[in-house]
């Protein structure tokens, strides 16, 4: 089916599934529950997951593959959302030009950071890579203040020209759309004391990471991303077999890059503001983790580990003093203090230790990442049959 | 006039003179060893004409054309395979992916984006690949990894890979270095099959007396860099010449 | 002329303290082939050591003071340091001066202990595992640590002055005849530079001089032969270890007198420390002191109102943009080993 | 921490669900059934999102934004004692919430990173139901989140935010800012400058190298210039640069006898440091004692400074001091001290100061309004004129958001009493002085527009 194997198009079709369903999925405790401030079914962070989802999937088609550590890809998913704001600013507020102009822009500045870049490999390739980005961080904070509005970052303007667009009514503002579909637009269902959002946005942001997901299997899969796995296997016998390694990792580079860049394309489709923090080392890092936290060159793992992160950073941080009083309140008060000691570190503004405990963790106890958890689950629900066939995994998978 | 002239070339490391004046010919379609104690040069030798490194002087011509100042993965295309001393293989990905990377080299270049259709539906080069496996008995192992093969497996592997790519001229390093008896044995039939039913060159570098002698049609010695003497095995092996220089430092080792 | 040379010397501090972390960094590298992304965090505790100390020695008791009010107009409660009743005033009042100094004794052995900690409890699994899951879980821990700091000493920054007798400046315009006043540099910068030369030079002499050393160094250039020659090299690596993470955390301890150390401090370091690792060349001492040393002057030179009139926000980027040209012309950095890190 | 302030929420609301029981499902779209955003017309309560910064440089900062809007939080629902609620000239508030609605509210981690601000802030709007956002630390981030909540139809007031662009260029209709900003700071430090060192100065600046520097450098350098200073040179460093040096060493070989630090947060604490370890202090230039001028000073900065800040010259929105040392027109600061103090033991930080009122001030407007409608509150807030919030007698002008209120200079104190009384209070500049035209250049002169309000849905 679609020139996939059964295997991956069960995967894929599992990917779609959830997609379509994340606002059931990501919503399963009621509105007023205790819980419910476990839900991750509202818009902006369901956009934020197939958004970084994305960002992660392109990481792994460079790094998972053939194995060259980027630390500076957040640059590209930073000028993808410079572009693509211009765009809208300049050209309309539809949002098809502008995703469009991220990745083709991001895809141009890949090329030549990796075309540079690519001359050395191991840590040299990765510094050379960090330090594009921190001078593209660095000069769109300051001196490029022109164009990148600097700290402030750009925004959407009442006066930005909009050439395509027509003009704005008194009162009315340029909002992202599809061909007058807004972005911003939800219809909301209530069933019982559920309430489920189904946003524009985020539909068109889970359609975008379907197909770039599907698009990740196939390279995955064809001679092109066998080569890749090559170059990562054995550099020497790739050179003594004939081939190129250089314009192999530099096409993964620049697939990766604009991967990048359709990111933060649709990062100012969905919320239209781009700041120059985007492109700082920390982000770069953090598609690094979400890559190795869900699992390196597995299809799913990316996408897994920048769903952890992504959840720990908006929901964990978001539980404060008062949440956790509103959920040991049955308790004794002593008890109920002390348990609160407990846990008031881990949560509210100490996410981040959660966070560093959660990379720990992970890491000693499966080596894979997050999809090795789920193989050893399936493997302990098969139980010693799976043993066997286990051998024989495919490597990509 | 051989498919590979090597001519006057000379390769210095700093004070060292690792290749002084050498001059090689090998024959078309025939086995060509080149033997030599430690430190004559033979390893520099073939890092020249694979590309690795660029002689000072001199000139290697493959085929009427030069190979010197091309990239090891160019002259690989101009039809010279390497096997290695430890097999070179694609360690993380399966024996028959192992097998269709030569053939996607041989059929597409040095770099061709194919980044679309599945190499399942190259049906093509599946079929090469296994055939060329079938042949190798390497056939039941095609799905696993080709890193827990064992060493002489991983040989035949290297060595089929090679020949997936129908190369004019295969280069052999020590191909049985560090081998069992058995492994050793069988190498040498392959190699013996593969000169019968091919129309290839071999040139191998070789420690081992017996491999040297099972398969080769002319032998140079290398010493110091020079080529000391070139010719049969059969007149090899009663040469005083190398009696002293090579034969005489094994006994002594 | 003095403008040069006080960015001269401006370039030997800053590189100074670059060179003390990518130090400890490249130890690690070279020896362990871990990519150590907890070693900001190490010179950041040993800044917080210092900060320990100073609070240790501060610590009082209150007494209510009635003729005073505080804010609230509550009487006024104030705060005696215990060491006062430990050792009498003057000297108490001596050691509270004296903290930075002080907190060294205090650093090295907490400092060894942490480093052989982490590596005996952490780092020892991860020698095998690709440096992609040495990268997580050194972020993970360099993150826990920062954390567990900001959670006992808050977010901001923490002013831990030199003792007074290093308060001043040094007049080196007057000392080479220059004129007074034309190049003055603080005592205190002076202190941390001449300490970072010790500690550099100590930690050379060790490796060059020692058998412990000549083992080490000789483990940093082929680990499994070192191995088979019977030598517990794990547990020489091990001690290594200690010692790196002892020489981020002095760097860290006599830091803080120049800037008021707060728990990201270390973070802040982390890139540039690997940059000057990586640009001094993978496996090599001298390269990373060198480079930390060039990037240091480098750095100061841009900032110079003459430079950044001509190219502007050259200040942001230069190191950078070094690091990227000298990348580009030796494959290696200055002066790095072939086949370190590469694959 | 008392557990009486929270709602027994988990179990009231086990009931509400019980009594909803399986209810057949009903789809709407938003705009079907409410007029705008998050409309609490259907519930008992009413949630207020507080984002500010947890992690990163600014926490501590963030902390104490946190502390104000809980205590704020607190007075709205009538407990405690009701701080600046008895001294403020409005009485639309009764201590019964809001409009008669138990005040809630929710917290984020803006990480001081405009990303990071407007995915919590989203997920207040979004997840939590919050009908303003409040809160920040920084212009990048106010600018942003302002932006955010007027396309999400919700108010923004905003914490600390200095920079002109916040109410100049970036101005928004839902986004209104109770504290000062580059310009006042100018205005307000000049004549006091000019007073205390002369008119005969020649000044250095060195400027974080990001908008918010730009436009305190520029503020200072006009005001000071137009008094008679020169401006011998201005140099920018970077927001990432930690030691100074390299900056602080060509100062001294200018002939400048002034140095300016357009530095914020740790830049500032580094800078400062830095200047005063070189010995700029203790320097003759021109026959005149070297000065270091900050000109936006905050209580935690000037702690980590420590002893660097004695002696230096800043302004501040406002000071905990201010009702002691200059009377009853700063009326309510002694009422909010007193509150916060007696909470939390320490005295309140002028971002501690601003958030608190930035709240009493929305949830005022909306009682005068009669309404949560976004558009009714900004009614509200336009040409309001207050009394009693710690500041004397404010503005919030129509034209652009921005409060008008007396600008605090104040030195870092000699010999402080305590780690809280670090600075003290040099003069409160008349409002009059620093009141500037809504279409001043520095402000995006005529193209800056508030547009229209949005109420949403």
């Amino acid at each position: 089916m679609l020139g996939l194997t059964r295997k991956d198009a069960i995967l894929l079709a599992i990917v779609t599934v959830v997609a379509l369903l994340a606002p059931f999925i990501l919503n399963p405790f009621p509105t007023n529950s205790g819980f419910a401030q476990f839900n991750a079914g509202y818009p902006d962070l369901m956009q934020r997951f197939a958004i970084f989802g994305i960002f992660a999937i392109g990481f792994n088609i460079l790094f998972g593959l053939t194995g060259y550590l980027s630390f500076g890809h957040a640059a590209f998913l930073g000028v993808g959302s410079y572009a693509g704001i211009w765009m809208m600013k300049l050209l309309t507020a539809n949002i098809i030009p502008g995703i469009a102009a991220s990745i083709v822009v991001a895809g141009l500045f890949a090329l030549i950071v990796g075309f540079i870049s690519l001359r050395r490999s191991g840590i040299y390739f990765a510094i050379l890579t960090l330090a594009f980005a921190q001078m593209s961080y660095a000069l769109a904070y300051s001196v490029l203040t022109p164009i990148t509005g600097g700290e402030t970052g750009l925004q959407l303007k009442l006066n930005d020209p909009r050439v395509l667009d027509g003009a704005l009514a008194p009162g009315e503002r340029a909002h992202a759309n599809l061909f007058g579909l807004d972005m911003t637009s939800s219809i909301e269902m209530h069933f019982g004391a559920w309430q489920f959002t189904f946003n524009t946005g985020y539909y068109i942001a889970a359609l975008v990471l379907v197909l770039a997901f599907y698009l990740s299997i196939r390279i995955f899969r064809s001679p092109f991303g066998m080569m890749l796995r090559a170059i990562k296997s054995n550099n020497t016998r790739m050179t003594y077999t004939g081939l190129n390694a250089r314009p192999y990792a530099l096409a993964a580079f620049v697939i990766s890059g604009m991967y990048a860049g359709l990111a933060g394309g649709l990062m100012v489709a969905m919320d239209t503001q781009v700041g120059p923090e985007r492109m700082f080392w920390t982000a770069s890092g953090e598609v690094v983790l979400m890559t190795i936290l869900g699992g390196a060159g597995t299809l799913i793992g990316p996408v897994l580990g920048a769903g952890l992160i992504k959840y720990m950073e908006n929901i964990i941080s978001k539980i404060n003093s008062g949440i956790l009083h509103e959920w040991f309140y049955w308790m004794p008060d002593g008890l109920e203090d002390f348990v609160i000691t407990l846990v008031y570190p881990f949560v509210g503004k100490g996410w981040h230790l959660t966070l560093g405990i959660v990379f720990m963790l992970v890491v000693i106890f499966l080596p894979g990442g997050l999809v090795e958890g789920g193989q050893r689950l399936r493997r302990l629900a098969q139980g010693k049959r799976a043993k066997k066939s286990a051998t024989q995994t495919n490597p990509a998978e | 006039m051989g498919i590979l002239e090597v001519k006057n070339v000379n390769k210095r490391f700093g004070g060292l003179q690792a290749l002084s004046d050498v001059n090689l010919s090998v024959a078309e379609n025939t086995v060509h060893a080149i033997i030599g104690p430690n430190g004559a040069g033979k390893s520099t030798l073939l890092n020249v004409l694979v590309g690795k490194l660029l002689p000072d002087t001199g000139s290697v011509m493959f085929d009427g054309q030069s190979v010197l100042g091309r990239k090891p993965y160019e002259i690989n295309q101009m039809g010279i395979s390497r096997v290695f001393q430890t097999p070179e293989i694609f360690g993380d990905l399966t024996v028959l992916e192992n097998m269709m990377i030569p053939i996607f080299a041989k059929r597409d270049g040095a770099f061709r984006m194919h980044a679309i259709e599945s190499v399942r539906n190259e049906r093509a080069v599946v079929q090469q690949a296994e055939d060329m496996l079938e042949s190798l008995n390497l056939a039941d192992a095609r799905h696993d990894h080709s890193a827990s093969m064992s060493r002489g497996n991983k040989r035949r592997l290297e060595i089929g890979m090679c020949l997936a790519q129908e190369p004019r001229l295969l280069l052999l390093d020590e191909p049985t270095a560090g081998m069992a008896r058995a492994d050793t044995n069988n190498t040498i039939d392959l190699l013996k099959q593969i000169k019968d039913e091919r129309d290839i060159t071999i040139a191998i570098i070789e420690h081992d007396m017996h491999v040297v002698f099972s398969l080769a049609e002319r032998i140079t010695v290398l010493a110091q860099g020079t080529p000391l003497v070139e010719d049969t095995p059969d007149k090899i092996k009663g040469h005083p010449k190398v009696r002293e220089a090579y034969l005489g430092e094994t006994a002594a080792a | 002329m003095d403008a040069i040379i006080l960015q001269i010397l401006n370039g030997l501090d800053k590189g100074s303290a670059y060179a003390l972390i990518a130090l400890g960094l490249t130890l690690i590298f070279g020896t362990l082939g871990v990519v150590n992304f907890a070693h900001g965090a190490l010179f950041m505790i040993g800044a917080f050591c210092a900060v320990t100390v100073s609070r240790i020695l501060t610590l009082s008791y209150t007494t209510v003071d009635e003729t005073r009010t505080d804010f609230l107009g509550n009487p006024m409660e104030i705060e005696v340091p215990y060491i006062h009743n430990l050792v009498g005033q003057s000297a108490g009042d001596f050691m509270i001066d004296w903290a930075v100094p002080i907190s060294i004794l205090f650093a090295i052995p907490v400092m060894i202990a942490i480093g052989v900690i982490m590596e005996r409890g952490l780092i020892k699994h991860f020698y095998k595992r690709p440096h992609a899951d040495q990268i997580l879980v050194t972020f993970g821990l360099a993150i826990v640590l920062q954390e567990i700091i900001k959670f006992y000493y808050g977010a901001n920054p923490i002013p831990t002055p030199a003792p007074s007798a290093f308060r001043g400046s040094f007049d080196f315009g007057a000392f080479l005849g220059l004129g007074a006043n034309s190049i003055i540099y603080p005592y205190w910068r002076l202190v941390y530079f001449a300490f970072s030369l010790v500690i550099i030079g100590g930690v050379f002499a060790f490796l060059r001089y020692t058998t412990f050393g000549m083992v080490v160094r000789a483990g940093m250039a082929d680990r499994e032969t070192v191995g088979l020659l019977g030598i517990n090299i794990d547990r020489k690596f091990t001690i290594m270890f200690g010692i790196a993470a002892a020489v981020a955390g002095l760097a860290g301890v006599m830091y803080t007198p120049i800037n008021s150390p707060n728990y990201h401090m270390g973070m802040d370091f982390l890139v540039l420390s690997f940059v000057v690792v990586v640009v001094g060349g993978m496996g090599s001492l001298v390269g990373a002191v060198l480079a930390g040393f060039l990037l240091g002057i480098l750095e100061s030179f841009a900032s110079m109102a003459a430079v950044l009139e001509t190219l502007p926000g050259i200040n942001q980027i230069v190191i950078y943009l070094v690091a990227i040209i000298i990348l580009l012309t030796r494959p290696r950095g200055l002066m790095g080993r072939k086949g370190v890190m590469e694959e | 921490m008392s557990t009486s302030n929270f709602t027994r929420r988990g179990m009231l609301k086990t009931s509400a669900v019980a009594g909803a029981g399986l209810a057949v499902p009903t789809i709407f779209t938003a705009s079907s059934v409410a007029a705008f955003t998050n409309d609490p017309a259907d519930q008992s309560t009413v949630t207020l999102g507080f984002n500010v910064p947890q992690s990163g440089p600014y926490a501590d900062e963030g902390a104490d934004e946190l502390r104000a809007y809980e205590l704020a939080v607190e007075h709205l629902n009538g407990e405690g004692d009701g701080g600046m609620m008895q001294t403020f000239s409005s009485k639309a508030l009764q201590g019964n919430g809001i409009m008669g609605k138990k005040v809630e509210y929710v917290t984020g981690d803006t990480q001081t990173k405009s990303d990071a601000a407007r995915a919590t802030a989203k997920s207040m709007i979004e997840k939590d139901g919050a009908v303003i956002i409040t809160g920040g630390s920084s212009s990048g981030v106010a600018v942003a989140v302002q932006a955010l909540c007027q396309e999400a139809g919700v108010i923004f007031m905003a914490g600390l935010t200095h920079a002109n662009d916040t109410t100049g260029k970036d101005r928004k209709a839902n986004g209104f800012r109770h504290f000062f900003n580059s310009w006042m700071s100018g205005a307000a430090l000049a004549p006091v400058l000019t007073k205390e060192y002369g008119t005969d100065r020649k000044a250095y600046h060195l400027t974080a190298d990001y908008n918010w520097g730009y436009t305190t450098e520029e503020a200072i350098r006009n005001s000071t210039e137009a008094l008679g200073w020169e401006t011998v040179n201005a140099v920018k460093t970077p927001l990432t640069q930690t030691d100074f040096s390299a900056y602080i060493t060509p100062v001294l070989q200018s002939d400048a006898d002034v140095l300016v630090l357009n530095h914020y947060g740790n830049n500032m604490v580094n800078s400062l440091t830095n200047a005063v370890q070189f010995g700029l202090r203790d320097k003759m230039v021109n026959d005149k004692k070297f000065e270091i001028v900050v000109p936006l000073y905050s209580e935690l900065m000037a702690r980590g400074a420590g002893a660097a800040v004695k002696g230096i010259f800043g302004s501040q929105n406002w000071d905990w001091k201010l009702q002691k040392q200059l009377g009853d027109r700063y009326i309510g600061t002694d009422a909010f001290v007193k509150s916060f103090g007696e909470k939390y033991g320490f005295p309140p930080s002028q971002a501690a100061h601003t958030c608190y009122v930035q709240t009493l001030l929305y949830a005022d407007a909306v009682e005068r309004a009669g309404s949560f409608n976004p558009c009714a509150v900004v009614e509200a807030l336009e040409g309001f004129e207050f009394d009693g919030l710690g500041n004397g007698p404010t503005l919030y002008r129509a034209e652009d958001h921005q409060c008008f209120k007396d600008v605090v200079v104040v030195r870092g104190k000699e010999n402080p009493e305590n780690e809280f009384d670090l600075v003290e209070i040099v003069e409160a500049t008349p409002v009059d002085q620093v009141t500037y035209a809504p279409d001043a250049p520095e402000f995006g002169g005529a193209d800056a527009k508030l547009g229209e309000c949005n109420a949403g849905a």
